[in-house]
């Protein structure tokens, strides 16, 4: 076994037991923790794909800023932190079964596909993804459009969370 | 592999000779590769730590000097034992974890605030051959390292089950993570100059010019971003000891409790250092280039083991005037209130680091075909006129303030004087 | 796999277990009598009333909202200032106009008084 | 370079599923959120994946993973921002009882 493919073993198993115990958890605070936890093993999954920027990113934005967020909201709805009670549905076991039918689809799906099984290529020399990245992101012919219009949802994300954040107010 | 090889670059002689070395027992170069980097984050995370010790002594040391006093001078020549001492009280002290707490949080959150210090020295270059890795975006990388810290305070506050220590997770958030925005900004200031985000590049690139001569209104911001992001005085409200008694600490004794200590020393001097790359130059020294001083035409030549050691030391100095400036901000500044804090950042720094953000990147853009002291120059000026219309703005609005406060203040006043 | 990335990751697992030792070590030889009463929490020699999860006030929730926005965008600007240098002086402007909405927003929030601590 | 791409998208097909359970099945509108946040980053990984084994000097999918961030940031923002003023008035962040938009 290659030493790559025992990372990404490390990796799969640190995000999908992460993100159980982020659906299962009954400790909310417990479960934005282990939020954490699963971002980080996708921070590492970004590494592993050379994606540099999109790896520190992932750390930045999602840890530092997402992951506080939501661990501030459950501070806030202390109510809920310590509930006692079940925090599923009576009826879990529906989703369950349906989560499991659409995972055995995709990985169906996924094996139909051709040239499934292909490993990356080495990265051309000479091709920076980080300064590509930058390029596509603010060219006319790459994606200035989605960048900018991705600014403006924030712009509009904060203007309405903060009036309605004031209405509570009043 | 000869003599000549040692002194041109001892870091990459040694590693190539222990590679050599592995590899010649019959172990795959992979496994080699992995011991060769071990013994070197080792090394460095050693140093680290043993230099974390030696901070202890000089916080200690300048402390008192601030205060009229001494400081430690019994153990050891100048005290300088005194922080091993220290170490040997609290491993041996009593580890209190407070009933109703949240156990494995409560024992992780200062092992995270310890790592998210440690790692910061992977990307720290502390000469132009010995860094750990020279990592394309490491300027995002210690920005993520922060997040991490962050991450620690809010666990050690929430998990401690007590008033004080949430409260000061709680204003940790408003201190820390408000305080990342004026810090990016400027991060992104030496960004655009040097065109790389790796802090050797940064280094590099400032061969000619120091960054601070270009920008000394983005070193002051970044100055000021981080020393509320290290939470220290007058932005220490996350532990302000006479309203939440020690925030987010406050069940914390032994060596959790150490660890957040000798974590806040290690980060303010990593800051110290990295304020010194990002803005003086890093381990740049005046004149020096990789074969030794050039004054001119008059050139000094000197061995490679020789410069790179002079460029350590540059670094350590510079870093330790800027841990020194952190220090005396520290302990000559009273803590600001929360209401002040917060407008100081959102209503101050964030549009001012935003503007200097835009005109940096447009005189760079216009000015790149002009030689460098027309550059140098324009950048300079630029700042001046930002930092003037700044003022010039804090005082029409001061003024304001003033005359709508004069009616009310007067006749108290007059019937004073009375 | 980059070696970059393997050091900083050999870097982190060694920056896991330096501070663990000693924590480690502390556990052997410290003493360990709890009681109630010093395990009680620590509120200056008071008794503690009622519950530790205090209500706290909104105004942090709001900083951290203003903060999350503006993290994301800033952050955002780094590969625009990486390629500034191949670009036109176009792409400079798209970046002022990026900022420029990011302006918009903390207007509009400062005019709101939401940056008020009241 | 040793990891076929599969692997990738089966992990991250996992990776939404599990995110799905949670949305469907936890009553507290932030556990709620929290799902969602995994099945984004389910989709981020498919992304930079096939970036990467497709063709990388197209930054289409590190571009759009970039989006995603946003798109991300935008929801927590405007979710959170929704849930606390629900509980504001209402005193509850279980979904089930926000119902005053029902019939």
């Amino acid at each position: 076994m290659h030493p790559d493919q025992i990372i990404f073993f490390l990796c799969a198993a640190l995000i999908l037991i992460s993100a159980l115990f982020v659906v299962i958890s009954r400790n909310l605070i417990h479960a934005a923790l282990w939020l954490v936890a699963a971002l980080f093993g996708v921070a590492v999954l970004f590494a592993l794909l050379n994606a540099n920027f999109l790896a520190v990113v992932q750390v930045v934005v999602y840890i530092g800023a997402i992951a506080i967020l939501f661990l501030f909201a459950v501070m806030l709805t202390r109510k809920d932190i310590r509930d006692r009670g079940p925090q599923m549905r009576r009826s879990w076991w529906i989703p369950a079964l349906l989560g499991l039918l659409i995972l055995a689809g995709l990985v169906y799906l996924i094996f139909a596909q051709p040239g499934i099984d292909r490993t990356a290529a080495a990265i051309p020399a000479g091709v920076d993804p980080l300064r590509a990245l930058g390029k596509a992101l603010v060219s006319p012919g790459g994606y200035v459009l989605p960048f900018e219009v991705s600014s403006i949802l924030l712009l509009a994300a904060l203007v309405g969370a903060v009036y309605v954040a004031i209405t509570k107010k009043s | 592999m000869s003599l000549q090889d040692f002194l041109a670059d001892p870091i990459l002689f040694i590693s190539n000779w222990l590679q050599g070395l592995l590899v010649g027992w019959k172990l795959p170069s992979g496994l080699a590769t992995v011991i060769v980097f071990l013994i070197g984050i080792l090394a460095l995370v050693i140093f680290a730590m043993l230099f974390d010790i030696f901070l202890v002594w000089v916080e200690r040391k300048v402390v008192a000097r601030f205060q009229d006093r001494l400081g430690p001078n019994r153990i050891g020549p100048f005290g300088l034992i005194q922080p091993f001492a220290d170490i040997i009280k609290l491993v041996i002290k009593e580890d209190i974890t407070p009933d109703g707490a949240d156990k494995v949080v409560y024992n992780i959150a200062p092992v995270l605030a310890a790592v998210s210090v440690i790692i910061l020295w992977a990307v720290l270059p502390l000469s132009s051959k010995i860094f750990g890795v020279d990592l394309n975006v490491a300027v995002l990388y210690l920005v993520a390292a922060g997040a991490l810290g962050t991450l620690a305070i809010i666990m050690a506050g929430w998990s401690s089950n007590n008033k004080y220590a949430l409260l000061g997770a709680y204003r940790m958030v408003a201190n820390m993570v408000s305080y990342e925005i004026p810090m990016v900004v400027t991060l992104l200031i030496p960004t655009i100059l040097a065109d790389t985000m790796s802090l050797n590049g940064i280094t590099q690139s400032q061969e000619t010019i120091w960054y601070v001569f270009l920008s000394p209104l983005g070193m002051l911001i970044f100055l000021i971003s981080s020393i509320a992001e290290l939470g220290r005085s007058p932005f220490d409200l996350n532990e302000a000891e006479s309203e939440i008694v020690a925030g987010f600490h406050i069940e914390y004794s032994g060596m959790k409790f150490g660890w957040f200590y000798a974590s806040e020393l290690l980060h303010a001097f990593t800051f110290g250092g990295f304020v010194g790359i990002l803005f003086f130059g890093g381990w740049q020294v005046p004149f020096l280039m990789a074969d030794g001083f050039h004054f001119g035409s008059f050139v000094v030549a000197l061995p490679g083991i020789g410069v790179i050691l002079l460029q350590a030391v540059a670094f350590m100095v510079k870093a330790m005037i800027g841990y020194w400036v952190i220090m005396w901000v520290k302990y000559s500044m009273p803590r600001i209130r929360i209401d002040q804090m917060l407008a100081f950042n959102w209503k101050f720094l964030t549009p001012l680091s935003l503007v200097l953000l835009s005109a940096t990147a447009v005189l760079t853009k216009l000015l790149s075909g002009f030689p460098l002291w027309i550059f140098g120059v324009g950048m300079f000026l630029s700042n001046l006129l930002i930092g003037w219309i700044t003022i010039e703005i804090l005082r029409f609005y001061a003024h304001r303030q003033r005359r709508l406060e004069e009616p009310l203040a007067q006749p108290a006043s007059v019937a004073a004087r009375r | 796999m980059q070696n970059e990335w393997l050091y900083i990751g050999l870097f982190l697992i060694i920056g896991i277990i330096v501070p663990i030792v000693p924590l480690v070590f502390a556990a052997l030889v410290s003493p360990h009598k709890p009681n109630p009463i010093k395990q009680s929490t620590y509120e200056c020699g008071i008794e503690t009333v009622g519950d530790s999860w205090v209500q706290f006030k909104a105004q942090y929730y709001i900083f951290a909202l203003v903060f999350l926005v503006f993290d994301v965008e800033t952050v955002f600007l780094f590969p625009w200032a990486l390629s500034l240098n191949q670009l036109p002086i176009f792409a400079v402007l798209e970046g002022i106009l990026f900022i420029g909405i990011l302006v918009t927003g903390l207007v509009y929030t400062w005019r709101k008084g939401m940056l008020e601590w009241v | 370079m040793h990891i076929p791409l599969s692997w990738y998208l089966i992990l991250a097909a996992a990776l939404f599923c599990i995110g799905l359970f949670g949305v469907m099945s936890r009553k507290n509108a932030i556990a709620i959120l929290l799902g969602i946040e995994l099945m984004l980053n389910a989709v981020n990984i498919n992304l930079v994946a096939f970036w990467r084994y497709l063709d990388p000097t197209k930054m289409a999918g590190q571009a759009f993973a970039v989006i995603v961030f946003a798109v991300a940031a935008a929801e927590v923002a405007v979710g959170l921002a929704l849930i606390i003023s629900v509980y504001r008035r209402r005193n509850t962040i279980i979904a089930d009882e926000i119902d005053l938009m029902k019939w």
